[in-house]
């Protein structure tokens, strides 16, 4: 009963996923005492950023039916929020409470200045709409250098107890202390974004994805939902935004801003399924370590080839785009429906 | 109890004066069939009125507000209902989902809800069984809608419409495409909707058996202007439903 | 006590530098085998050489330095590519009380004000790219106006020339997006700037990246007696200067300028190897290699920080590009730098820079800009 | 097509903004140099985006691997070109063309050729679905720019224009670059062939009816996978041709070029509406132009200034300046 | 030359996990105007469908004019002359209504290539036709966008027609144009498969006549001696009419 209410009522609806999804979860819960080294904690906070990131975006793709290439935006804006105000504030909480106020507020006013221009134009142009937007504003956050550091982003430092030099116990040290934050925030998040898919307004987004005339005809106000859904996506995605600064202590036009994160999250949200939420943990799982490891990887298997140049040349950890590009196509051609669409269609075993 | 009323009602198309000039009022309580040949601005009326289209000149009001300003959702909310000619649902979601929707419509606040769980909300449940069990469909309140055949999806079409519970209900040929199996079933609502005396109801319908036995009123449009208004029989009798519409006496010459 | 030196190299093998970055690990490469003799040892200990792709983004950068510190046991790390990159990873040298030697990353700031007492760098900074242009161009008589792309990149670079020129006269700067592709605009501005001023007229372009700002010259600016002045590049995008003879700027390196016994081996081998001349950032990556070498030598295999850093310090050293000395007060090396002139010869697909004068660093006042 | 029917605005707009800025400019000779010059770049950025207004204008095909092609066009003319030294280096623009149309020739043909592949593994499984095409097309993308850096190397490539092809024509004090007018003739053939052939003859029709609903056009008896292969791989095959003009006009090449236009041709066909060959014409020349003055006004403002017009003219007409349909 | 222009035998379809068709058997024969009836679900859109090749038939042979057409694409199916007016008309929305008919008429290449008589007969019988014959086809009313799914399918001459529920939405005037159409069709030597919910039209026009349910067919034979037999009519009647 507590864990329905928690999840809403929407359970994993399939036996192997219920376990998939607990594995990743108990995984991230125990990666700082369980793996060792930094690279594996880098890993595993990423993910978490991106399943914050990710499920914000399906709210908008999955469930309201938006193609947004903007969502990063809100991304950005989020950890600048971070950013800026630990550099001009210095260290401190009270500069994590500023950024992330002011970084909600200013993707609040652009989410709703975009939700009203997307009703005047078609689907398809809204979409390529956005796309120009978060070009310039990308190159708009590389020129307002004196404020965003330009090019080079910032570098930051975080209040102490988050610092890697702070020291709780032998084995805890801030890095740790900060990584358990961000499990605690992805997985309030998480839970919230889950209630909201399921609420009732939720499935009025599912209608207007389905068919949007209909669902005004019947009394909804199309342009309220549809506005109302873009700013829940971008604040989510502006706390995901803000969650990796206060990881990385750092903040740059190419580490948020970018269209190849933006990118990454189509895919992740493809890959985990679309309109399920859960898909967003799935998915940032997978693509989180493949990416992470996929260049360790092409390593070894360029240097098995090493006696066919072509296929070595094909193989080199170089090319690794070129492999993640495989597996765009490939994601698209063997999970229509994501991960999550794969499995509960294999066996509704209900976990109730 | 309102009423619904269309002022000197007018759309062009371009050129093409599709509804033109169309006043005419109706009484709850009465069900007044909309007759004309194809293309004559039936459906364009009924959008004008629901306000999928907007008039060029006009106004409609209901109960004596003006809605000729308001979006469609919010003349449903203030109790114009409308079911489709064509066919038009949520196709991927299921059979109940698409009635639970139109229920939780007519909640004054649950929509904006973002934070209770929509299974929780049983009221809506049970109001979308009833509905599902008037037009027979509960054996298929899971299926996908994309699905249904045509039949079906007709009748989830008036389903619709009948968990808006409007003031006004507007039926754009209901039964098109159905059988005569399955065409009773929502006549019988419609009858049903009829004897509650309540309510006003326009219906849109070329099968003339039907509209015959259920009209208390027709009403003609013929190229978007209204030629006739009155009784059935004394339409019906009219030169211009004979000629233009039922095409009689051009055959009966022939 | 370990019976190895494990260094990281941190650096673009892929990305929108990956044509630099891999210059640079040759040269590297290349460097540490000439240091070592070919026996990658220094005081019995094994010099090992651990790759790290960063891609370009900083992000990943920060990531892989610390892994390579923690996880890889490196005991000091060199890069990265680019200076985004680069500006990112100075704070984890400090946590990490380890050396990063950055090469070939050209922000000021590096050894300005995000300085750290761990940070060294063999690389030429902006300033001294744009000062020894300056040297090159700063005459009297001269008008300037500057073409340069609207980031901080560009801005700070024209700063620094600015600061740099005494005798010539700059009417004007002109600033374009990044990603222009049209420069008639620009042009149009330039021109009307430059065409009624008396004397030689220059407009010095100082650009990176996509787009080609060299197309202002189908212009036709000789006929308002305009010349295009610019620094050296990668010679894939020298190919466009074979345009321009006679065209003078200076650079960081071109393999045919410097005359000393090192460059002369890096050419040779690098010919041997790969049938064509090193580039650019080849002649980086084996200087980054000579002063690490040098410097373990002095601690006699010692890598840790306390020990290189007073070693580094002051430290002089041989490069391709001659002697280089580590300034005490930031840590950057001083170098010399070359004011050529371009010649067309059709043995070579590029524009050919001919020496007019070796900038010694004597000559340039490289600003100390860090706060120490 | 009936002349009485066209709808002249949009085709005004282009004089219209040229007169507009001219008091603002003030010298007749820079606005000259400025509108032509702005004029014959929308030509370039036409070709390189006409591909695309039958991929995605036609098909609805979201292609964002559209830009491989124009960079493998690109390659392709650095290799052919590269060969044929003694014809570019001449000075005599039509010894010039005997190396130019050669290379143009096979960039098309291996452009078209990628595309039938790219068609059949990438593209076919998603007609229809705008979201997959976006990432299948992407991954697309993402594998041809890596492949041309396995066949190519990752570095810049240098891509000289003939030299007959070198400097400028002057009026007065104005003067234009002669690639510049060679590339108006290269688009007006592009653009006139384009547009004979969806207006008059059937292709076209079947094109636009076989997007909205296959199997009609199929149960009325066309082979609408042949003729959806033709046109992609013909679109590709333009992509190629863009890659040439493109490449000879920035004078090197990257892999990354494909990306770096890939935005720039979306908003010129977005401005054009889709599936006018029309619109894309007048949404390249007001692009060409609009970068042009605000570059030489406002500078600050050139970045965006794509952004705005195309707001500026979707706040007009939504659909874009030629829409389809009504 | 058989006398059946178009058979089924033991078709079996399937649409994704459903099976739908359960070995269909049906005749129709040439020159002769066919009536498929059953209640809504029954099966006749699939089957026509399956007849178009527009869905595979997973067993059982599909013959026209003596030749296997089960596993032949679509547009061959079109091209033996099989013209096809599906259950949502197929109209091409951004299409003018010319287009449309330019379209349909796959020997023309401009609308002047197409018979003159034809086009006059067909907006005898359906005026609106000629009077949106430049509007985009998706602004039609429902009726019109029903009528122009029919001229397009006998825009030229075809072998056999196809028509899924053509008088839905229809008013009466238009009901017997499209009787008549249907008739003169038939006397030009047309062979017409038709699904029809509308029995009077069903009487007035049918030569022969089938009634599926549960995807089979369960009754075939003459409309004559279907009209005549009340019994056998009212047996029938739950399932077609
Ligand atoms: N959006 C539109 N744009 C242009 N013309 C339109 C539009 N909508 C309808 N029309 C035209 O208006 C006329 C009336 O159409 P309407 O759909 O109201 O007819 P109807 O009476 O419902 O006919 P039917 O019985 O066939 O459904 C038709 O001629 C149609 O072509
Ligand atoms: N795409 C589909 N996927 C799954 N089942 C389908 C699909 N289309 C149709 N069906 C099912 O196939 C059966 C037959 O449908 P069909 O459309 O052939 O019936 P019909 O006889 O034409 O009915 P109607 O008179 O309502 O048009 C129905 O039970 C329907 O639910
Ligand atoms: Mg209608
Ligand atoms: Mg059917």
């Amino acid at each position: 009963m507590m864990l329905s209410r928690l999840l809403s009522n929407d359970y994993p609806r399939s036996r192997v996923l219920a376990v998939i999804l607990l594995a990743i979860f108990l995984a991230l819960a125990v990666t700082p005492f369980a793996i060792p080294g930094v690279k594996a904690l880098n890993v595993a906070a990423k993910v978490l950023v991106f399943i914050v990131l990710v499920a914000s975006f399906d709210l908008l793709l999955g469930y309201t039916g938006i193609v947004s290439f903007a969502h990063t935006m809100f991304f950005g804006i989020g950890a600048y929020g971070i950013a800026i105000a630990s550099t001009r504030m210095g260290a401190g909480w009270s500069a994590l409470v500023v950024g992330t106020a002011c970084a909600l507020a200013l993707s609040f006013v652009l989410a709703l200045a975009i939700g009203l221009f997307s009703l005047r134009v078609r689907a398809i142009f809204f979409s390529m709409i956005t796309l120009a937007f978060a070009a310039a504003f990308q190159t708009l956050a590389s020129q307002l250098s004196d404020f965003t550091g330009g090019e080079d982003g910032l570098t930051f430092k975080m209040p102490a107890v988050l610092s890697p030099s702070f020291e709780l116990t032998e084995r805890i040290d801030g890095r740790i202390l900060c990584y358990y934050l961000l499990f605690v925030l992805a997985v309030v998040l998480f839970l919230a974004l889950l209630r909201i898919v399921n609420s009732p307004f939720g499935r009025v987004l599912q209608a207007i994805r389905e068919n949007e005339f209909r669902a005004e005809a019947i009394g909804y106000r199309v342009v309220v939902y549809r506005t109302v859904s873009s700013i829940l996506s971008a604040l989510f995605a502006t706390l995901a935004g803000a969650m990796l600064a206060i990881w990385l202590r750092y903040n740059g036009p190419d580490t948020t801003l970018s269209f190849e994160v933006m990118l990454d999250v189509l895919l992740v949200v493809v890959i985990g399924g679309m309109g399920t939420i859960y898909g967003a943990v799935i998915g940032s799982g997978l693509f989180v370590v493949a990416q992470s490891y996929l260049q360790d990887l092409l390593k070894l298997a360029s240097d098995a080839a090493s006696g066919l140049p072509w296929l070595a040349a094909l193989l080199s950890p170089d090319r690794w785009l070129l492999w993640l590009g495989v597996l765009f196509v490939l994601s698209v051609y063997y999970f229509p429906t994501g991960v999550v669409g794969r499995l509960r269609a294999l066996g509704p075993a209900k976990t109730n | 109890m309102s009423l619904l009323a269309t002022e000197n009602l007018t759309i062009r198309f371009g050129g093409h004066v599709a509804v033109n000039g169309v006043t005419c009022s109706f009484e709850p309580g009465t069900l007044t069939a909309i007759v004309g040949p194809n293309g004559a601005g039936k459906t364009t009326y009924f959008n004008l009125i629901s306000g999928q289209l907007k008039a060029s000149a006009g106004r409609v009001t209901l109960g004596g507000r003006d809605l000729s300003n308001e979006p469609p959702s919010q003349r449903t909310r203030a109790g114009l209902g409308r079911a489709f000619q064509l066919t038009n649902l949520f196709p991927r979601l299921s059979v109940l989902e698409n009635v639970r929707l139109a229920v939780q419509a007519t909640q004054a606040r649950t929509g904006l809800n973002l934070w209770s769980v929509w299974s929780d909300h049983r009221d809506l449940l049970q109001r979308a069984d009833a509905i599902l069990q008037s037009v027979a469909m509960k054996d298929k309140e899971h299926e996908l809608v994309a699905n249904l055949p045509h039949g079906d999806q007709r009748k989830l079409e008036v389903a619709l419409l009948m968990a808006l519970e409007p003031q006004v209900y507007m039926f754009d040929e209901p039964t098109a495409g159905m059988n005569h199996a399955e065409a009773p079933v929502i006549l019988d609502l419609i009858r049903k909707l009829k004897a509650d005396r309540s309510k006003t109801i326009l219906l849109v319908e070329h099968k003339m058996d039907v509209v015959r036995e259920l009209a208390d009123r027709i009403i003609v449009l013929h190229n978007g202007t209204l030629v006739a208004d009155g009784d059935p029989a004394t339409v019906i009798a009219s030169p211009i439903v004979q000629e233009a519409y039922l095409g009689v006496s051009a055959k009966e010459g022939a | 006590d370990s019976k190895e030196i494990r260094i990281a190299h941190v650096y673009s093998r892929t990305g929108a530098l990956e044509a630099y970055g891999k210059q640079t690990q040759t040269g590297l490469q290349m460097g540490l085998e000439y240091a070592t003799g070919g026996t990658m040892m220094v005081n019995g200990k094994k010099i090992v050489l651990i790759e790290k792709d960063d891609q370009g983004k900083p992000d990943l950068g920060k990531s892989l330095l610390a892994t390579a510190y923690s996880d890889d046991k490196a005991d000091l790390a060199i890069g990265p590519t680019s200076s985004g990159v680069a500006l990112a990873l100075l704070p984890v040298a400090e946590e990490y009380k380890k050396i990063l030697l950055v090469e070939p990353a050209v922000a000021d700031s590096i050894t300005g004000d995000k300085w750290n007492k761990y940070i060294f760098r063999t690389g030429r900074n902006s300033s001294q790219d744009a000062i020894s242009n300056a040297v090159a161009l700063d005459k009297p008589g001269v008008t300037i106006a500057t073409l340069a792309q609207d980031y901080a990149f560009g801005r700070d670079g024209v700063k620094a020339f600015k600061e740099a020129v005494h005798k010539a006269k700059i009417v004007h700067e002109e600033y374009l997006p990044a990603n222009t592709t049209d420069f008639t605009a620009g042009a149009q501005r330039l021109i009307d700037a430059l065409k009624n001023q008396p004397g030689r007229k220059v407009i010095w372009i100082v650009w990176a990246g996509a787009g080609n700002p060299f197309k202002i010259a189908d212009l036709d600016l000789k006929r308002y007696g305009i010349e295009i002045a610019t620094g050296g590049n990668i010679l894939p995008a020298m190919a466009s200067y074979k345009q321009f003879p006679g065209m003078e700027g200076a650079t960081y390196y071109y393999f045919g300028i410097p005359k000393n016994p090192v460059n002369e081996a890096m050419v040779a081998q690098h010919y041997k190897q790969f049938k064509s001349p090193p580039d650019f950032f080849t002649a980086g990556g084996f200087s980054a290699a000579m002063a690490i070498v040098t410097a373990l030598k002095k601690t006699n295999g010692d890598a840790t920080a306390a020990k290189l850093i007073p070693a580094m310090e002051g430290m002089s050293f041989e490069t391709p590009k001659g002697k280089m000395t580590f300034r005490k007060e930031d840590h950057q090396a001083l170098q010399s730098m070359y004011h050529f002139k371009i010649k067309v010869d059709p043995a070579f697909p590029w524009g050919v820079p001919e020496l007019v004068h070796e900038i010694k660093p004597e000559e340039m006042q490289v600003p100390i800009r860090n706060t120490r | 097509m009936n002349l009485k029917d066209f709808d002249w605005k949009p085709l005004a707009l282009v004089p219209l903004l040229a007169l507009i800025v001219l008091p603002f400019i003030g010298s007749a000779s820079t606005w000259v140099t400025l509108t032509v010059a702005g004029l014959a770049m929308g030509m370039i950025i036409f070709i390189i985006a006409s591909g695309l207004t039958l991929v995605f204008g036609l098909m609805d095909v979201l292609n964002f691997g559209h830009g491989v092609f124009i960079a493998l066009g690109a390659f392709v003319a650095t290799s052919v070109l590269g060969s044929m030294g003694d014809y570019t280096g001449s000075s005599s623009l039509w010894v010039n063309l005997l190396a130019v149309l050669p290379a143009m020739v096979v960039a098309m043909l291996v452009a078209g050729a990628v595309g039938l592949a790219f068609e059949r593994f990438i593209v076919r499984p998603v007609y229809g679905n705008h979201l997959k095409q976006i990432l299948i097309t992407m991954g697309g993308m993402i594998i041809g720019e890596e492949l041309i850096k396995v066949i190519w190397g990752p570095l810049q490539i240098p891509l000289p224009l003939p030299e007959g092809m070198r400097g400028s024509f002057y009026w007065g004090d104005a003067a234009v670059e002669k690639y510049r007018l060679i590339a108006v003739v290269v688009g007006s053939v592009v653009f006139g062939l384009l547009l004979w052939t969806l207006t008059r003859t059937k292709i076209g029709l079947l094109i636009r009816a076989g997007v909205q609903d296959r199997e009609m056009v199929e149960s009325l008896g066309y082979r609408i996978r042949r003729l959806f292969v033709g046109v992609f791989v013909v679109g590709s095959a333009l992509a190629g041709l863009g890659g040439v003009m493109w490449g000879m006009y920035q004078q090197n090449v990257i892999p990354q070029m494909g990306a770096q236009v890939n935005v720039l041709i979306f908003i010129v066909l977005i401005i054009g509406g889709l599936g006018s060959t029309t619109g894309a014409l007048v949404g390249a020349l007001l692009v060409g132009l609009m970068a042009n003055y605000t570059g030489f006004l406002v500078p600050k403002a050139a970045l965006f200034s794509n952004i705005l017009l195309m707001m500026a003219i979707l706040l007009w007409r939504p659909q874009g300046v030629y829409a389809l349909s009504k | 030359m058989s006398e059946n222009l178009l058979t089924l035998s033991g078709v079996h379809t399937h649409i994704g996990a459903y099976h739908i068709l359960h070995g269909v058997d049906l005749v129709v024969p040439r020159g002769q105007l066919t009536m498929l009836l059953g209640r809504n679900g029954a099966g006749k859109t699939t089957t026509l469908r399956t007849i178009m090749g527009l869905w595979r038939a997973s067993q059982g042979r599909i013959t026209f004019g003596g030749e296997d057409i089960a596993q032949l694409p679509t547009p061959r199916i079109a091209e033996l002359g099989v013209a096809y007016v599906p259950e949502n008309m197929g109209i091409f929305a951004d299409l003018t209504v010319k287009e449309n008919m330019l379209l349909a008429a796959r020997g023309a290449r401009s609308v002047q290539q197409i018979d003159r008589n034809r086009l006059e007969w067909i907006f005898s019988l359906f005026p609106a036709v000629e009077k949106f014959w430049n509007h985009p086809a998706g602004k039609l009313s429902g009726g019109q966008k029903q009528m122009l799914a029919v001229s397009r399918a006998i825009v030229e001459p075809r072998q056999v027609l196809i028509v899924d529920e053509p008088s839905k939405g229809l008013a009466p005037a238009i009901i017997n144009n499209m009787i008549d159409a249907f008739a003169s069709l038939k006397q030009s030597g047309v062979t017409i498969l038709l699904v029809e919910q509308n029995i009077n039209f069903a009487k007035r026009l049918g030569d022969s006549v089938a009634v599926m349910d549960n995807g089979v067919v369960v009754h075939a034979g003459s409309m004559k001696a279907l009209a005549e037999n009340e019994e056998l009519q009212h047996s029938l009647l739950g399932l077609a009419l």
